[in-house]
């Protein structure tokens, strides 16, 4: 069976389904963090199939953006993480819900 | 000329504003005097121009400036002095000479001494409107004026529970008339294009005759109210909580002809619907045989007085229903003198017999009131139609018109109740002046009146007395305007009728002077047989009418009013818009938990608006793949 | 071997960069000072922080003069678009940023200003913002949007409180989640027509006659989640009540305004070709979203307790009337949504930073919030001056005339009227009724309550310095006067849309 | 001067409220008083300069606004506006005059003379958006006047009348916004201009729809029923000068907007609807005068009296003929120093016993014969006695309809009796009987500063009730052209017949005496 595009499509999609199940799911805001990057990675395998289908750049280009901005969301993000553990020494999601209504 | 209409016209204005000046203050004599002196002023003036008028037969007309003025409508304050407002003006200027005069001695103790002179005063000049203006409107403004002096003066001692309930009822009624009225003069605008009386007039003639009929009916509806005629007849007995004076002059002689009045100024409406008038006639003839039978029994001389009003009242819509204009002002005018003379001593009885109405409370008062007697005695003969007094001829001559009309129902009710008004008449006659002295029991100690006050009487004691006389003066002068003509009967049967009648009415008075001038007379006490009769409950209840009224439409209105507010205005209309207001509030109050605050609801509510839409794109790309498009 | 690449100078047309650039070099330097020298006084960064911010706005001045002349221009390898909306989305984003900067300059101290890192940050964030805008490109849509957002969700962090940190968490998480749905949206469409410009995907679109519909949809679906999230549409609003709430008053009063709008220029060039190619289930989604989101956070709203989280669904409200311009997409339709823009950022900033000037450094006794309604009971009497400049936002918050908002709501319901869509125009009417409630309450308080036992006038004032007086003092003068400056603005703003073709 | 004179009159005062806040507390009644009267001034000479030969606009001022828009800053009047405008100058003199001792006496004089802005700044716009301005401001001074100085259900009063009336203007501000695409789409330009709406004739099912839109608006003002459950509240909880500057000018703008607005702009629309609203007037009248009568405080029976008096003028209005429109707006003004005039009245004793439960008194008229005697006037002046002001409008209002209908007309003529009922069963429960209650033995009776406020309105109703004349004409200018306007603009059948052809001579049976005084 010759791997196309569709197959591809269908992966990235499955992964990013995976990752939105991730997303409502974890209660562990590392783990949160995990499945926002299986999202934008599901995504990349996307833009690079779609690329070499097209043979053409951008998608490439774009997929190449999305992993520096993700890098850089890791980075904002596990800092927030930091800060929020230090003073609550947990990192559960429940504990985030002093302000609602 | 012109200058003694205006004067005619505003003294009375001048002397209510004089006396407004003082209302706040305590008793002045001079601003009874000087109201008195006014309105004798403008008495005087009606006089001038009833001699003018009598000279000449030339009507005055002025128009002294506009009133209301928009798209076609015009209104100026005009003024009609010809041959029918000047009788009325010298009604009016002679009664209302006479009561202030003889109220100077009746007000004298009362704190309102001098706020009593401004609401009657008031009166006279709303009534002077009323009888001399050139227009429907104008007359309308009277029309209310004197509801309104009439509430005054009813209500005049406040404190009284009853005085103001009267005051009120009697205002409400007449209210009620005047939406009718108003409604005539709309049907006159809108198809005369004029309420002026001439422009009006000539223009009736080209008017279909249903329109006509409904001008007709609510004009009429107007007179109703004003002259108490049935069914809106209850607030006059009620109104007599007012000082005498005000009975005699406004609840007798003047107000309450104003209706008697506009149908005899809307003649030229009238004649050209005789059915209506037949109607009226009906109605008046109703009117005098029921209130004659509720005054058989009544135990309140003034209520027994009003009802007689009433009851002449409706004679004078009976002549004036079937066409005898002439006749009905003719009556207007003496009826004016001798009720008014009736009123006035029965007020100087009050007076002795310290506020009493009752009159088997009293008895033998002849002895020590004789003048008032008298006068009594004269104005009950004057009212029962003896000749020679004043009554005989107006009410013979109603008679008359009714009997040549053909009308014989109507003749021979009105025939009946003249024998009922004598009764009652000399009833009180006999039960205030002649047997024992009753009123010894409740140690009062009666006084005759001032004696100013009995001259003041003496004009009306005049006109009770020789008004008959001038029948065919009166005649000849109001012709022209009304267009009226003499009833001859044949001469025999002229003089049975009279003989008749005299009769009838003489043995009328013998019958109550032997049943009441007795001294048996005690003072009942609910025990006697009569007074347990079905016949006797009735009339001394009015018929249960008032009963009725307050039963099954003041309470009703009462209650109807309490659920429109509590029921409908709060709870379903003000309800609906704070239920509104509180759906919306309490939607956000539930709906706020959406907003948990946990993180995970978050991301949970993006997914699911990711999936809605994702969803609604699917959904909408397989109908337009499908739908052939 | 790769061919050497020649492109000449002139075709980059640099100037088109320029706007962006600026910030970039000011937000370096003021890093470079820091290295060079730390411990410098706030005030240094925020003049200069404010200097580069000015000139920023005369390049795009200068930009402005050049679109007028020539029209739309092209740069940086096609990927920077100069048009009317770049030039009316700057204009904003930078206006109201010289207008946020200096409320730093606060009475009281506050952690966040005593770092260079927050004006770098701030300036960055603009850049961020700018790129959005003025390119047709979703990459740089994309980069920008993360530049920014990034940016922004470490300047919430740094109010360093627990709801500030709290806020930052659920901001940041949310908006990757919303990142990785303009992500595969943007895929999507990469997918169908081979494109990420946004007028070549038009093209195509139309050009195959939108065949695979289906997908299409998909795609914007996932773009309109991702939107959504930025201009807080209801369902994808959740965190802005809680981020505004976490947030310094200053800062969410920004947030209101910058972000939005910068959305809101995305949103136009991405969804105006749709809604021109009658596509009828963006229409319905758009109503949609435009009344839900209107009418729901105005329920909201009603029932806050805290005046700064009442603002913040006020915000919400706002966001989703505006939006509807996006639905109708006219020229008329459009130029409102710029109008309405300018006049609310004054109005919203300046009751944000009424807020702001009443922030303590602790809670007084009894009070369960910074801001809860009960702290400006009775504020007339204490503090009337004060007192009258919030009513008067109120007021004009909920389209009182003849205050600012009001003309905006004015054009925007016109704009609706003229395109037919009369319910949509009776809905927003009606929730301007509803909105008045809660603007109304503060009004109550303010004016009619007795003040609360033990608050003397100086807590509303407490912040107050020279440089946040000025803000809310130009705010102030802006609301009242806008019927002045109305007329020229509309000129400008329509012929900027219609010039630009949107 | 007199070229602006519209604007000084309606930016005076808002100078002067501004500069009122630099006043000395002490001073600042007099300030008020000074201010108000030197309005009231301007609106004398207003109109004797008024030319009351021509029935079009006068004194009209026009600056560009937003010209891209369609916007200006269009003022003018004619005889409809002319006398709300001098009415409200009146009355915000009087009430700053007779103020009694308010707390915050500077905020409130302040307030007033915003009001009067807004007051003024409506009946002279010519603009709908400036019309629409001054008349969404107005709500702000007396939403802050009943919240501030009210009774103990102030605020939720307060919220009430302000969301309700905004609500409802809000949605007249859609049709207003459709009026002027409407004419952009017929003229080309965008123009929020009466004037030049007045030009526009629109097809049938459009002026219904415009019609309804701007119903909602002005019928929650007036207030007409169903929508007028703001009003008892309002004035229940309104201080004394609230209620009366509310009653007197603010409930104006509702009918005065019909006039302005609803009859020239769709006149097949007010035909079609005439039937309808004049039923609603006719329920005002009835239902309201029934709750009035039910009322327990006094200042509510004229609060709900209030109501009843609208209906009259809004079934005169509807009578789309020169009598009924020219009496709705002598109404307008009738009832407003009448209802003015009873609400002053009322403060009267509320502030000797801080109570108006009817059932608290009984017998003033003994201990307070002046306040009685005045109240009486009133009173009667408020049934529509003739030769009082109120007669005159209702007379004119209700004849006017009549040619329409009969018998709606007969159902609304109710009113004068029922109208009766509660007026004089009020006053018979408060002012007569003896005194009961201990605290009414020795009341001050009215001294000279409420006089002051009070006597002015008794000489209005009374003259204008005697010679309504030098008013009546200029109103009768101005409306024979709207008229004639309507008649000429009217598309249907129904409304060709019911709006009456002004052009052509009337025609009557006989018209002798008609006219033949009238220059």
């Amino acid at each position: 069976m010759e791997i196309g595009l569709n197959h591809y499509l269908v992966l990235s999609t499955i992964l990013f389904a995976i990752g939105l199940v991730g997303v409502m799911r974890r209660k562990n805001l590392l783990l949160l963090f995990f499945a926002t990057e299986i999202l934008l990675n599901a995504v990349n395998i996307a833009f690079a199939a779609i690329s070499h289908y097209y043979g053409d750049m951008t998608g490439q280009m774009f997929a190449f953006f999305i992993i520096a901005v993700a890098a850089s969301e890791v980075a904002v993000g596990l800092g927030l993480l930091i800060v929020w553990y230090k003073r609550h020494g947990s990192i559960d999601l429940d504990v985030l819900t002093t302000m609602k209504g | 000329m012109e200058k003694y209409l205006y004067i005619a016209l505003f003294a009375p204005l001048v002397s209510s504003l004089f006396s407004l000046l003082f209302t706040a203050t305590p008793k002045k004599l001079f601003t009874g005097i000087v109201a008195s002196l006014l309105i004798i002023t403008s008495l005087i003036s009606s006089s001038i121009l009833l001699t003018h008028i009598l000279e000449t037969g030339e009507p005055i007309h002025v128009t002294m400036m506009t009133w209301m003025q928009t798209g076609g409508l015009y209104i100026p304050f005009g003024f009609l002095v010809d041959q029918v407002s000047v009788t009325m003006m010298m009604v009016v200027t002679l009664v209302s000479s006479v009561v202030h005069v003889y109220a100077i001695g009746y007000m004298d103790h009362d704190k309102g001494f001098n706020r009593f002179f401004a609401w009657l005063s008031a009166f006279v000049f709303s009534m002077m409107i009323l009888v001399m203006s050139d227009n429907y409107a104008g007359l309308f403004i009277g029309w209310e004026g004197v509801g309104l002096c009439s509430w005054g003066l009813i209500g005049f001692w406040f404190h009284k529970e009853s005085a103001t309930w009267a005051a009120n009822e009697a205002f409400i009624m007449n209210r009620i008339a005047d939406l009718g009225m108003l409604i005539g003069l709309f049907l006159i605008y809108w198809n005369t294009g004029t309420l002026q009386y001439d422009g009006a007039f000539a223009a009736f003639h080209q008017l279909p005759t249903a329109t006509l009929t409904w001008i007709g009916i609510f004009l009429f509806i107007g007179a109703m109210g004003k002259s108490a005629q049935f069914p809106l007849h209850t607030w006059l007995a009620d109104a007599m909580e007012g000082p005498t004076p005000v009975s005699a002059l406004i609840h007798a002689a003047t107000m309450v002809t104003a209706g008697v009045y506009l149908v005899i100024r809307s003649h030229e409406l009238y004649s050209l619907i005789p059915h209506v008038g037949l109607f009226i006639a009906s109605l008046g003839t109703f009117v005098a045989l029921f209130a004659a039978s509720m005054a058989l029994v009544n135990r309140d001389m003034k209520r027994v007085i009003a009802y007689s009003t009433l009851s002449q009242l409706g004679y004078m819509f009976a002549a004036a229903g079937l066409g005898a204009y002439w006749v009905a002002l003719f009556h207007l005018m003496a009826h004016a003198g001798f009720k008014a003379l009736l009123f006035l001593g029965a007020g100087n009885v009050m007076h002795a017999m310290k506020d009493e109405l009752d009159p088997f409370k009293m008895g033998g008062l002849k002895k020590v009131m004789k003048w008032t007697w008298i006068m009594m005695v004269i104005g009950s003969l004057a009212l029962a139609g003896v000749i020679p007094f004043a009554g005989f001829f107006s009410k013979d001559t109603i008679l008359e018109a009714a009997y040549s009309g053909n009308h014989m129902v109507i003749y021979g009710v009105l025939l009946f109740t003249a024998g009922l008004t004598a009764f009652y008449s000399f009833r009180l006659v006999a039960l205030i002046f002649h047997g024992e002295e009753r009123y010894k029991l409740f140690g009062v100690h009666p006084h005759e009146a001032y004696r100013f006050m009995l001259v003041a009487m003496s004009p009306l004691l005049l006109v009770a007395i020789v008004v008959g006389i001038l029948q065919t003066p009166f005649f000849d002068m109001v012709e022209e305007v009304l267009n009226g003509h003499e009833y001859h009967i044949e001469h025999t049967l002229a003089l049975i009728m009279l003989v008749g009648t005299q009769l009838f009415v003489g043995l009328a008075i013998l019958y109550a002077y032997v049943k009441y001038a007795n001294s048996k007379i005690k003072v009942p006490d609910g025990t006697s047989k009569i007074e347990n009769s079905f016949a006797y409950k009735l009339l001394i209840n009015q018929y249960y009418i008032p009963y009725a009224y307050e039963e099954y439409i003041v309470k009703p209105y009462r209650e109807l009013s309490e659920f429109f507010w509590q029921k409908i205005d709060v709870k379903v209309v003000d309800a609906t818009v704070d239920g509104i207001a509180s759906i919306i509030y309490n939607t956000g109050e539930k709906t706020r938990d959406m907003q948990s605050g946990n993180l995970s609801t978050m991301l949970r509510w993006m997914v699911v608006g990711l999936i809605i839409l994702l969803s609604l794109a699917v959904i909408f790309g397989f109908t337009v793949k499908y739908s052939g498009v | 071997m790769l061919a050497p690449v020649n492109i000449p100078f002139e075709s980059l047309n640099l100037m088109t960069l320029a706007p962006m650039l600026i910030p970039i070099i000011g937000a370096l330097l003021i890093l470079v000072i820091d290295v060079v020298k730390g411990g410098l006084d706030k005030s240094l960064y925020v003049v200069l922080a404010l200097l580069f911010l000015v000139m920023d706005f005369f390049s795009l001045l200068g930009n402005a003069g050049l679109f007028s002349h020539d029209g739309t221009i092209m740069g940086m390898f096609d990927v920077m678009l100069i048009d009317g909306l770049a030039l009316l989305g700057q204009f904003i984003i930078v206006g109201a940023s010289m207008l946020f900067i200096p409320l730093s300059l606060t009475h009281k101290r506050f952690h966040e200003f005593s770092y260079p890192e927050f004006f770098a940050l701030f300036l960055f964030m603009i850049a961020g913002f700018q790129f959005m805008v003025a390119t047709d490109n979703i990459i740089l849509v994309f980069v920008g949007l993360e530049t920014s957002s990034l940016a922004l969700y470490t300047l919430i962090a740094m109010h360093n409180r627990d709801k500030s940190f709290e806020a930052a968490i659920k901001y940041f998480t949310m908006g990757a989640l919303a990142a990785g749905f303009f992500a595969f949206g943007a895929m999507i469409l990469y997918a169908l027509t081979g494109s990420v410009e946004i007028n070549k995907i038009a093209l195509v679109l139309a050009s195959n006659g939108y065949s695979d519909i289906g997908y299409v949809l998909v795609g914007v679906a996932f773009m309109l989640a991702a939107f959504a999230f930025k201009l807080s549409l209801i369902p994808f609003h959740t965190w802005a009540p809680d981020v505004y709430e976490g947030a310094s008053a200053a800062m969410a009063g920004y947030m209101s305004i910058v972000p939005k709008i910068a959305a809101f220029v995305v949103a136009m060039r991405f969804f105006e070709f749709l809604i021109h190619s009658h596509i009828v289930w963006l229409e319905v989604v758009l109503y949609a979203f435009v009344v839900i989101t209107m009418t729901a956070s105005n329920m909201w709203a009603l029932v806050q307790t805290d005046v700064k989280r009442m603002l913040a669904y006020s915000s919400i409200s706002h966001a989703g009337f505006v939006m509807a311009a996006i639905l109708i997409g006219t020229t008329q339709a459009n130029s409102a949504l710029f109008l309405y823009w300018i006049l609310f950022s004054f109005t919203n900033l300046g009751s944000f930073s009424m807020l702001w000037i009443s922030r303590q450094k602790n809670l007084i006794d009894g009070q369960s919030s910074d801001h809860s309604y009960d702290k400006f009971a009775g504020m007339i009497k204490t503090s009337p001056v004060a007192a009258l400049i919030m009513g008067l936002f109120m007021l004009s918050l909920a389209g009182v005339p003849p205050f600012a908002l009001f003309w905006g709501k004015l054009y925007m319901i016109s704009s609706a009227v003229s395109s037919g869509y009369t319910i949509l125009a009776l809905i927003m009417a009606l929730n301007s009724a509803i909105a008045g409630y809660y603007y109304l309450k503060l009004i109550v308080y303010m004016f009619m309550k007795e003040p609360v036992v033990g608050v003397d006038g100086e807590i509303y004032v407490a912040n107050a310095t020279l440089a946040l007086r000025t803000i809310i003092g130009i705010a102030a003068v802006a609301t009242i006067f806008a019927f002045v400056a109305i007329n020229p603005l509309l000129e400008f703003i329509t012929a900027f849309v219609s010039k630009s073709g949107y | 001067m007199l070229d602006h004179i519209l604007s000084i009159l309606i930016f005076f005062p808002a100078l002067a409220a501004v500069f009122g806040f630099m006043i000395q507390k002490e001073s600042m009644r007099t300030y008020g008083v000074a201010v108000a009267l030197i309005e009231f001034v301007l609106s004398l000479v207003l109109w004797y300069a008024f030319d009351n030969n021509v029935s079009g606009m006068q004194f009209v001022e026009n600056i560009p606004l937003i010209p891209a828009f369609g916007i200006n800053y269009s003022l003018g009047i004619d005889g409809i506006s002319l006398f709300i405008i001098i009415l409200s100058a009146f009355f915000t003199f009087l009430g700053i005059v007779s103020l009694t001792d308010t707390p915050k006496v500077k905020y409130m004089i302040i307030t007033l003379l915003f009001l009067q802005m807004t007051m003024a700044g409506v009946f002279a716009a010519l603009d709908a958006i400036v019309f629409y301005t001054f008349w969404e401001l107005s709500l702000v001074p007396m939403l802050y006047i009943i919240g501030a100085w009210g009774g103990p259900l102030r605020i939720y009063a307060s919220i009430k009348f302000f969301l309700y009336t905004f609500a409802g203007s809000l949605v007249m501000l859609v049709g207003m916004l459709f009026m002027a695409y409407f004419y952009h789409q017929a003229a080309g330009v965008w123009s929020f201009s009466i004037l030049d709406w007045y030009r526009l004739v629109l097809p049938e099912n459009f002026q219904l729809w415009l019609f309804v839109a701007f119903f909602i608006g002005f019928a929650i003002k007036v207030p007409m029923f169903p929508f007028h459950t703001w009003l008892p509240y309002a004035h229940g909880q309104a201080p004394t000068i609230g209620s009366v500057i509310l009653a007197a000018i603010l409930l104006k703008m509702g009918t005065y907007a019909f006039v302005r607005f609803s009859l020239p702009l769709f006149p097949d629309a007010a035909a079609y609807f005439m039937i309808p609203i004049a039923i609603l007037a006719v329920i005002m009248i009835i239902y309201t005068s029934m709750v009035a009568y039910a009322q327990k405080d006094i200042k509510q029976v004229v609060a709900y009296s209030s109501i009843a008096h609208m209906g009259v003028i809004i079934l005169g209005t509807f009578a789309l003929n020169v009598e009924g429109v020219s009496g709705s707006i002598f109404l307008m003004l009738g009832h407003g120093v009448v209802a003015g005039g009873l609400f002053m009245l009322v403060g009267v004793i509320y502030d000797r016993r801080h109570t108006k439960l009817m059932s608290e008194f009984g017998g003033l008229a003994h201990v307070m014969p002046r306040y009685a005697t005045i109240f009486g006037i009133m009173m009667m002046a408020s049934v529509g006695l003739p030769l009082t002001i109120n007669f005159v409008g209702e007379f004119l209002s209700l004849l006017g309809f009549y040619q329409q209908s009969h018998i709606l007309t007969l159902l609304a003529g109710t009113g004068i009796i029922v109208g009766a009922i509660y007026m004089l069963a009020a006053y018979k429960k408060a002012f007569f009987g003896e005194v009961t209650n201990e605290a009414n033995k020795n009341l001050p009776d009215i001294n000279k500063k409420e006089l002051f406020g009070i006597i002015p309105l008794v000489i209005v109703a009374i003259w204008l009730g005697v010679y309504p004349k030098p008013v009546l004409g200029p109103i009768n200018n101005s409306v024979t052209s709207i008229i004639k306007l309507m008649h000429a603009k009217a598309t249907t059948e129904l409304a060709k017949e019911r709006i009456p052809d002004l052009t052509k001579p009337r025609v009557f049976l006989m018209k002798k005496t008609i006219n033949k005084e009238v220059n």
